[in-house]
């Protein structure tokens, strides 16, 4: 388990290599970066059995302060600020733990990962930049990795900064095209001001605790070393991070633009993996978010249910499937949030993966689809059933289980979330968060038919199915996508059930309100079939329904004009505020200030030389002036 | 003791007077066409004085003529730097003598001449004796600021300068009759015993003293009795020029330095009240000194500008002059020496310039970076040095002088000093623009044409490299060579000289003169004790 | 007996009057002879101090009288000097006025 | 290697001095020799520079390398004292690297070469000679010395440039620098005559930096004049350093310079600033540094904010990196400001990075500029396509200067962050906000020049040449290395931060 | 006695420099000058100092004066012999009378208490001239005779002049 730094290392070692000889590598380097991932899949079951077989008593494991759970520590120095010994200085370390968080999400990344990667292999198929691809992607992985891995929140903010690069680098991977360029730049700067937060956030942590590591910063709270206010800031501050890396609102906007990256990227980064980082980060951050009465969670749990209802109507609207799917995710990370606002922590994390493995699904499913029609807009597709069989199979069941058809992943883990909403809430959250179901079997389905059933339109009817490369990694994220549920329940033996793995103070068993799980069933069940009457039989027209709705749709079609209103605060206050800068600094600071005087001794001296007339006479009275002043002023300045 | 036992101590004296009536003489005899000799022979025997006078007088502490006469390492180190002004100002003048003026054979006589009238200055212990080597040393510039007879400016220089000189000569004598009329003595140090003990006394010995100090606030040119000296600097010939700026403001100081040291620093309480009006002129020649030379356009009255500035850097060392540390006149000494080379480097390449082209203004150097290599990088040596950049001597002279006088304190005196040497770089930096940067008549400038305007032609860029990396661009200032072919060719071995050795100079002042402030240590002790 | 007092008098009134001549007129060759006056001023004054100097025998100290004979002849040199550049002036120039002699300034 | 310790810094001092001398009596029909030559000097001095930085014994701290050449004794008491210690140890390595670097991508200077180089060796000297020199006398020559060569830089090989609303010559942007700069100076001048006069009042006038530390270190300096005298050298060689608002030549000086200039100047140049405030105002006017540490902190978060404002409104690339330089330095002001073990650290550690960094840039900017002689990049566009090298690197680097995991800029910043999160709380939230206002332009600057489509007017245009991209690939490396394994500078760094009075 | 003689001899001494200072006729003027510079020997021999009036009599009146009027001739033109005052006079009168104002309250304050004039030695003036006051005497004989060349060499006429 000591091995587990390996993990992102593999990938680490893989990015500068690809980038400075990848072309010479088979594949341009795609092989050595799926190698590096594959091994990092292969060193997660490593760390996986060795977790389980350590106890309390193994060397570097403890029960860890705030969380409850069996916790692996390891870590070196990285480098000293300040002297070492001295009052002041700080020690920074490369440490990272594994507990049952981390070893959650090391699955679901290092598997996600690797599927997109063998799948990329079909889809980026010719990409003149390929190993520049692969570079970002085994870089991406690694930081992700460390992400998870880490136990400080320094090194946490590092690879989360990294992750970011990535992700700007992989949106903008076909930066010839404007969009792309302007979504990379967008992505980057949203999630930046959160980043903001965060990093204040992680400061203000350390000046109190005087550590950055993150069960340091537990301990203290439990001990009291953290004040009230300094742990709810703190917490705020890093949710703000977590709000611009999750895409909550009013940070949500760079996500749907970032699908004008590849669609491997789109369902590895911004899906499945790196927009949960934000989710993950307050699930890691958990004790700090629960002490002093759990104020800012709270604010997590609004913030929620607020991004996954506004978001969920935007995407009931949405024409590109690739949109679609990207406002289902800020709709679902949304979820997540209320869940771990609402006390469900182990319901927010089962979310998490249940949802990474059928969003990637699904990604991957508008991939197939997009790389073989090279079409996005869901008004032109249709009918894809016929030609493209197996992609039609994977999207149902990612679009199935997503929107919370029985007994498919999504159905427990979004089932989870609602009874931990009904639980830990006020009952209105309940109620949006079981519209917010409804909304989202309603997109779900209407993705669904609208793509793979009704009519299918002339000039796709050559289209074929993708390449096995790209289909194999899509069943077998289906799999999971249909089973991964059944690990919440309390099965006999050794694993307990979800529950009994992750958790928040204390492990629990599957529970099952039936209500909730019979309403949100209905729901989902109802909602597929009315998407279908409406797609595929065409039995039931919306013309009427769009008409009466008119102006709501008009706003939820402009997606509540939030683009609109970032462009016009950057158009008029930040660009304005900038150019005023700019002139200030050449008018004012340089031009009077600067120039001002330059110009002013100059002219004196233009106007002084007047003083030496030419004429003697002018000389001899300056002269006389002067012995005349001179001899006073010596007469009066000797006593 | 005789009054005249020691006599031989005044042998150089001699000799230069010597000397001077054999340029006259052999002046007679030469022809037309050889009067270099008269410089050569005159260079010879400044030399052979300077040697002379170094192994005869070095350590010497004597004074003659019922103390009219010092010689000492004071008067030594000042007589060895006037006759090395010689050396230089003769070196410059030759090819321009040659070129320019008539008469020429006098004109190394009377240079001499006035290099006796500078070293019986820096000697004088006593106003009388003081104001006779001063008036020959006058008499002599007079002369030769009007030399170039045909030069309407010259006339006119010269005339205004020897109006304006008698004129300020009657001032300093009005002085010295006051003084003399209340305490008695013209002599130094009796004044300074009068001046210490004098209480109840008459207050037009305060008047004297301030109408002495007019007299020779004129002779180093000090704001407000300054204004003859751009235009005598604009009118006079070029190397008299030089020297004016050089050699009489340095033999002024060397006069001012001992009658302060030796007539009003020992005097105490009242020398610290004086200093502050000494300050306020020194102030005030900064001031529009540095502030005027911004607005000139002619390099000459630029130069006299910039010496009625660095007049006003040297007083305000003299009147940081006191009992306790020998820093201010060391710093005053150095600066005088400093400044000098480094005129000689400025002025041998001006000098240069001018008899290759005849030009004087400043917007004809454009283009000597290019025609003319190494005259524009002496010039511009010089003129950083002028400006107090480092490596060069003008850095540490005035390093050591502002440092001497903030010590004193006066820090905001050197504060201000500070601030006018950043003015001064200022117009320092426009004659190395000319001659680097600008474009010489016909010729665009090198770098400009990439700018905005040029988006369009962005394409042909690949034809644009070709030119500039194949073909060597055209030589900087060639333009000005098919002008003057003269620019074309070496400047001359007289000039040269002047240039090869004030650079070393300069280079080795600013880089380590420990050496130079040790004689210079010596000198200050004979007149501070 | 007439004080040294009223001898300086004297001579300052001279040496004023001869600096407004230098100040106020237009020739060069009347400026010279106002120099003239002041010189003669400065003159008045050595010798009046010197004569009335405080000593232990009278005239001991004649030092004023030999800075005259000095200045005298200091004087007569500057006004030959002079005087030749104000012809050579007027010979290029054709005037000796110096209001006129401006042709270098500022 | 005891001998070479004894004359290591007076090497490293000589050989480009006497390089520029060398340079002189090159041919001067055959510019290449001089390039050679001058790459030979500046080869030997970074090795020089490296070899003195690997011996520098950072477990024992203090200075080292020590050695006193009398110079002037007597009152005065200057002598040519040198010696280093952490603070200036990694200075002279960035030195010796920018240096190489400028000289290397210099082989495009056909103009009058020899005179190029023979004063970028001399302005390498004076930067080397600042470094090592425990003498203030000294610090102040070398530091002239290092401005004085500026001018003719910038203004015979520099290009003067038509804004659409104004326009900037070379020899505007030239003498405003060095008049600037100079003044500066005069401000440091006066206070460095200030202080030996209040030595000397105490019966020990003394130019040597030793002695005055050691005697403001025993209080003898009076509090009030400590507080009268540290803004003469906050604001002297804090304009070197860009401190607003003394800031402008900075950037005009970067548009007007050419490549190998800029690169210095902003690359090492404007630490000299940063350094001096550090050597000379704290240790030696330590009472008088605590006193206006708010008011540097203050004008260090506005360099930080304002230079990232005014980054983002302008469309020279140039200006663009000018600014950001500014924005940059104000980190690096922060950091002094904070007396913070952590943030003189991450200071001195900015110092270095952002010296890399910024030479990093200058290096590409001048690989485009020289291929497409335009850096508006409003028309710059798609670059990418043909210069994707380039483009490459100057995305590392602008990542550095916004701050990323990984490079070296991060450490740095993170560790004034620190610094002076600890002190000044409010100017630690401004400077992370700073930092985020870096990517807005950085971004914008990449997006703009390097991505979108190809233009057909690049189609002709060839990536950076050999020289180009080895520099560059050279600083990346560096970047890389102190951002992943920052300890090796830092533990030099480290032990003679403590040493600073007031840390 | 010695007070009328004195008066007497002020009033021709500043009366001749006022003259001097004021007429409108050079020549006038010049003669003017010798009037004061006579008077001012007449000053010298009120203070027993027979050897200066009488230097004073012979360079003064008998040299330089003839050299200025000389000049006077030499360097007459259209406005001859008519000359005025430049037009700073007023700025002139006030300065002058400005260092009147100093000169006058200077010697007042605290005099110069003097004893009784006396003569001096014809003997005693030589045996010092060349004795202690050796050396400024070669000086200013040198001076003289750089004077005398300078003036050679500046007024004589060049080859195109006549």
């Amino acid at each position: 388990m000591q091995w587990a730094w390996l993990i992102p290392v593999f990938s680490f070692a893989a990015a500068p290599i690809i980038v400075l000889i990848g072309d010479r590598l088979p594949g341009k380097g795609a092989v050595l970066s799926i190698a590096a991932i594959a091994a990092g899949f292969v060193f997660f079951w490593i760390a996986l059995f060795g977790w389980m077989g350590a106890s309390d008593g193994t060397e570097h494991c403890y029960i860890a302060i705030g969380t409850e759970a069996l916790t692996c520590n390891y870590d070196r120095v990285w480098f000293n600020a300040g002297l070492p010994g001295l009052p002041g200085s700080v020690q920074l370390t490369w440490g990272f733990f594994i507990d049952p968080v981390t070893i959650a999400m090391l699955g679901l990344v290092t598997f996600v990962a690797l599927m997109v990667q063998i799948y990329s292999l079909g889809y980026m198929h010719g990409d003149p930049r390929i190993n520049w691809y692969f570079a970002v992607h085994a870089l991406f992985a690694a930081s992700m990795l460390t992400i998870i891995l880490s136990d400080s929140f320094l090194l946490l903010y590092v690879a989360w900064e990294l992750v970011g690069v990535c992700s700007y680098l992989l949106i903008g991977f076909w930066h010839e095209r404007p969009a792309a360029r302007e979504a990379a730049k967008k992505a980057f700067i949203v999630t930046r001001i959160g980043d903001v937060g965060l990093l204040i956030g992680i400061l203000l942590l350390w000046h109190h605790v005087g550590s950055f590591g993150i069960t340091d910063a537990f301990q203290a709270v439990q001990n009291g070393t953290l004040s009230e206010g300094v742990t709810i800031a703190a917490s705020l501050l890093l949710f703000l991070g977590a709000m611009g890396k999750s895409a909550q609102i009013p940070f949500h906007v760079w996500l749907p633009d970032a699908m004008e990256g590849p669609t491997p990227v789109s369902a590895l980064i911004h899906a499945a993996t790196m927009v949960v980082a934000g989710v993950f980060l307050v699930a890691r951050a958990y004790p700090l978010f629960e002490a002093y009465n759990a104020v800012p969670l709270l604010v997590v749990a609004i913030v929620g249910l607020v991004t996954a209802l506004v978001t969920a109507t935007i995407a009931l609207v949405a024409t590109d499937i690739k949109r679609i799917l990207a406002y289902s995710t800020v709709s679902h990370l949304g979820l997540m949030m209320l869940s771990l606002g609402a006390f469900g922590y182990t319901a927010a994390i089962f979310h998490l993966l249940a949802h990474g493995f059928a969003k990637a699904l699904l990604f991957l499913g508008s991939g197939s689809v997009i790389h073989s029609t090279e079409k996005q807009e869901i008004s032109e597709l249709g009918g894809l059933r016929r030609v493209m069989p197996i992609t039609t199979i994977v999207f149902a069941i990612g679009a199935a289980s997503l929107g919370g058809i029985p007994i498919l992943a999504g159905f427990w883990s979004k089932d989870e979330i609602l009874q931990a909403v009904s639980h830990g809430r006020n009952p209105v959250f309940i109620v949006f968060a079981l519209i917010t179901a409804l909304l989202s079997a309603l997109y779900m389905g209407r993705a669904l038919f609208a793509t793979f059933f009704g009519r299918l339109p002339h000039e796709l009817e050559h289209t074929h199915e993708s390449p096995p490369v790209m289909t194999v990694p899509l069943m077998l994220l289906a799999i999971l996508a249909i089973g991964f549920g059944l690990i919440s329940w309390n099965w006999p033996g050794a694993f307990g059930g979800f529950g009994y793995f992750v958790f928040n103070h204390k492990p629990h068993g599957f529970e099952f309100t039936w209500w909730i799980g019979i309403l949100s069933a209905v729901m989902a069940v109802g909602a597929f079939v009315l998407t279908y009457l409406i797609y595929e039989k065409g039995s039931i027209s919306l013309e009427s329904t769009r008409r009466r709705f008119a102006a709501i749709l008009r706003v939820v079609e402009n997606k509540y004009y939030f683009d609109e209103i970032y462009q016009w605060t950057i158009d008029r206050v930040v660009l304005v505020v900038a150019n005023f800068v700019g002139f200030f600094d050449r008018a004012i600071i340089n031009d009077v200030g600067i120039n001002g005087p330059a110009d002013v001794v100059r002219w004196a001296g233009i106007k002084l030389r007047l003083h030496v007339t030419g004429h003697l006479y002018s000389y001899a009275l300056a002269m006389v002036l002067g012995t005349v002043g001179l001899g006073i002023f010596w007469w009066l300045y000797t006593s | 003791m005789s009054l005249t036992s020691n006599l031989d101590l005044l042998t150089p004296e001699f000799a230069l007077a010597g000397l001077a009536f054999l340029v006259f003489a052999a002046d007679l005899v030469l022809p037309e066409g050889r009067k270099n000799l008269l410089g050569w022979f005159s260079i010879a025997g400044l030399l052979a004085l300077i040697a002379v006078s170094v192994i005869m007088l070095w350590g010497v502490e004597e004074t003659l003529y019922n103390g009219l006469l010092a010689v000492d390492d004071f008067s030594l180190w000042f007589k060895v730097l006037f006759m090395g002004i010689g050396v230089f100002i003769i070196l410059s003048s030759m090819d321009f003598v040659t070129e320019n003026l008539e008469h020429k054979g006098e004109f190394y006589g009377i240079v001499l001449f006035s290099i006796l009238g500078m070293n019986i200055m820096a000697q004088s212990r006593e106003l009388l004796t003081a104001y006779i080597a001063l008036e020959l040393l006058s008499f002599s510039l007079y002369v030769l600021a009007a030399y170039a007879r045909d030069s309407a400016k010259s006339n006119e220089g010269g005339l205004k300068y020897i109006i304006i000189g008698a004129f300020s000569s009657a001032i300093l004598l009005y002085g010295v009759s006051m003084v003399y009329a209340v305490l008695g003595v013209t002599k130094f140090e009796a004044i300074a015993a009068g001046l210490a003990t004098a209480s109840e006394v008459s207050p037009s010995l305060w008047v004297g003293v301030a109408f002495i100090l007019v007299g020779l606030g004129f002779k180093v040119a000090a704001v407000p009795f300054h204004m003859w000296a751009p235009d005598v600097y604009e009118g006079a010939p070029y190397p008299i020029t030089a020297y004016l700026s050089i050699g009489s403001k340095a033999a002024a100081f060397a006069l001012v330095l001992r009658l302060a040291a030796e007539g009003f620093v020992p005097v105490g309480d009242r020398w610290e009240q004086w200093q502050l009006i000494l300050a306020v002129l020194a102030a005030l020649s900064m001031l529009v000194g540095n502030l005027v030379a911004l607005a000139q356009r002619n390099l000459k009255r630029l130069m006299a500008y910039s010496s009625i500035g660095h007049s006003g850097f040297i007083l305000a060392g003299v009147a940081a002059l006191s009992l306790d540390s020998n820093l201010p006149s060391n710093g005053v000494m150095l600066y005088l020496v400093g400044y000098s080379v480094t005129n000689f480097v400025v002025f041998g390449g001006l000098i240069s310039f001018f008899n290759m082209t005849g030009k004087e203004m400043m917007s004809d150097l454009a283009g000597l970076g290019g025609t003319q290599p190494f005259l524009a990088a002496s010039i511009a040596i010089g003129m950083f040095s002028l400006a107090g950049l480092p490596i060069f001597a003008g850095f540490a002279i005035k390093f050591y002088l502002f440092t001497a006088v903030a010590d004193e304190g006066f820090l905001w005196l050197a504060g201000l000093a500070v601030f006018f040497s950043l003015v001064s770089l200022y117009y320092y930096l426009q004659v190395i623009r000319q001659m680097y940067i600008q474009p010489a008549e016909g010729e665009p400038a090198f770098g400009h044409g990439y700018g905005y305007e040029h988006i369009d032609a962005a394409h042909d860029d690949e034809e644009h490299d070709e030119d500039e990396h194949q073909q060597p661009a055209r030589r900087y200032g060639a333009a000005m060579i098919e002008t003057y072919p003269a620019l074309g060719r070496r400047p001359s071995i007289t000039i040269l000289a002047v240039l090869g050795a004030g650079l070393v100079a300069v280079f080795w002042i600013g880089i380590y003169p420990s050496p130079l402030l040790d004689t210079i240590d010596a000198a200050s002790r004979a007149i501070l004790g | 007996m007439v004080d040294l007092v009223w001898f300086q008098l004297l001579s300052a009134a001279l040496f004023v009057i001869g600096l407004y001549g230098v100040l106020a007129r237009r020739s060069a060759v009347l400026i010279l002879m106002s120099i003239e006056l002041m010189l003669n001023a400065v003159n008045i004054n050595l010798i009046a101090a010197a004569s009335h100097m405080e000593g232990t025998n009278p005239f001991a100290n004649f030092d004023g009288q030999l800075i005259a004979i000095f200045i005298i002849t200091v004087a007569a040199a500057e006004v030959g000097l002079a005087l030749a550049i104000v012809l050579r002036m007027y010979r290029s120039r054709s005037t000796v006025n110096v209001d006129e002699i401006n042709l270098m300034k500022w | 290697m005891a001998n070479f310790d004894q004359v290591a810094l007076l090497l490293l001092i000589l050989v480009p001095l006497a390089g520029a001398g060398l340079t002189m009596f090159m041919p001067g029909d055959r510019p290449k020799d001089s390039w050679y030559f001058a790459m030979f000097v500046g080869a030997i001095s970074l090795v020089i520079s490296l070899v003195i930085f690997a011996r520098y014994d950072y477990e024992g701290g203090g200075f080292q390398f020590t050695r006193v050449y009398e110079w002037l004794p007597g009152p005065m008491d200057i002598s040519l004292s040198l010696g280093i210690d952490g603070i200036s140890a990694p200075l002279i390595v960035l030195n010796g690297i920018v240096l190489m670097g400028g000289v290397m991508i210099s082989q495009n200077i056909t103009y009058r070469t020899r005179e190029f180089f023979v004063l970028l060796l001399a302005l390498a000297a004076g930067v080397y000679g600042v470094f090592v020199v425990r003498d203030l006398f000294f610090l102040f020559f070398f530091y002239e010395l290092a401005v004085l060569p500026m001018y003719l830089l910038i203004g015979v090989w520099g290009s003067s440039t038509r804004f659409s609303d104004f326009l900037r010559t070379k020899e505007y942007g030239a003498m405003k620098l060095i008049l600037f700069l100079v003044a500066g100076s005069i401000l440091i001048w006066v206070g460095i005559l200030a202080v030996y006069v209040e030595a000397s009042g105490q019966g020990d006038g003394t130019f040597s930096l030793q002695r005055l530390s050691d005697m403001a270190a025993s209080g003898q300096f009076d509090s009030n004049f400590q507080k009268m005298v540290f803004p003469l050298f906050m604001i002297g060689f804090g304009s070197l350093a860009g401190l607003w608002p003394f800031h402008t030549w900075s950037p005009d000086g970067h548009v007007a310079a050419p490549t190998a200039v800029s690169m210095l100047h902003a690359g090492v140049l404007m630490k000299l600033g940063a350094y001096g405030i550090i050597r000379v105002g704290i240790f030696l006017l330590p009472e008088g540094a605590d006193w206006w540490m708010p008011v540097l902190i203050a004008l260090g978060t506005v360099n930080v904010l304002y230079g990232a404002m005014s980054a983002m409104s302008q469309q020279d690339l140039k200006y663009i990196i000018g600014y950001s330089s500014v924005s940059h330095m104000g980190y690096v002001l922060m950091g002094i400001a904070t007396l913070d073990r952590i943030g003189m650290g991450g200071a001195v550690l900015q110092m270095f990075s952002h010296g890399i960094m910024t030479a990093l840039m200058f290096t590409l900017v001048g690989a485009i500029y020289d291929r497409t002689h335009i850096r508006d990049i409003t028309v710059l566009n798609g670059l990418f396509g043909r210069m994707g090298v380039t483009c490459f690197f100057f995305a590392i680097a602008g990542l550095c200067s916004l701050g990323l995991p990984g490079m070296s800029g991060f450490i740095a910043e993170f560790m004034v962050f620190t610094g002076a999160f600890r002190t000044h709380l409010w100017a630690a939230v401004l400077a992370v906000i700073g930092a985020a206002l870096t990517a807005v332009y950085i971004l914008r600057l990449l997006a703009r020049t390097f991505f979108g489509e190809p233009d057909v007017r690049w189609s002709g245009l060839s990536d950076a040449g050999v020289m180009e991209k080895s520099v560059a690939g050279a600083f990346v490396l560096v970047i890389l290395f102190v951002g992943i394994w920052p300890e090796p500078v830092l533990r030099v760094i480290n032990v003679s931060v403590p040493t600073i009075p007031g840390v | 006695m010695s007070w009328a003689l004195f008066i007497v001899l002020a009033v021709f001494t500043l009366g001749g420099g006022l003259a001097v200072v004021a007429t409108r006729n050079v020549v006038q003027a010049a003669l003017a000058l010798l009037v004061s510079l006579i008077a001012v020997a007449g000053i010298y021999l009120v203070l027993y100092a027979e050897f200066l009036a009488l230097v004073q009599v012979l360079i003064y009146g008998g040299a330089i004066v003839i050299v200025l009027i000389f000049a006077i001739m030499l360097t007459r033109n259209a406005e001859y012999p008519r000359t005025s005052d430049n037009r700073q006079w007023p700025l002139a009168a006030l300065a002058a009378l400005g260092l009147l104002g100093v000169l006058v309250p200077a010697f007042l304050i605290n005099a110069v208490r003097g004893t009784t004039p006396s003569n001096a030695a014809f003997t005693d003036i030589g045996m010092s001239l060349f004795t202690t006051w050796a050396v400024p005497f070669e000086v200013a004989s040198l001076v003289l005779l750089v004077a005398l060349i300078g003036a050679i060499i500046i007024a004589r006429s060049g080859p195109g002049e006549n």
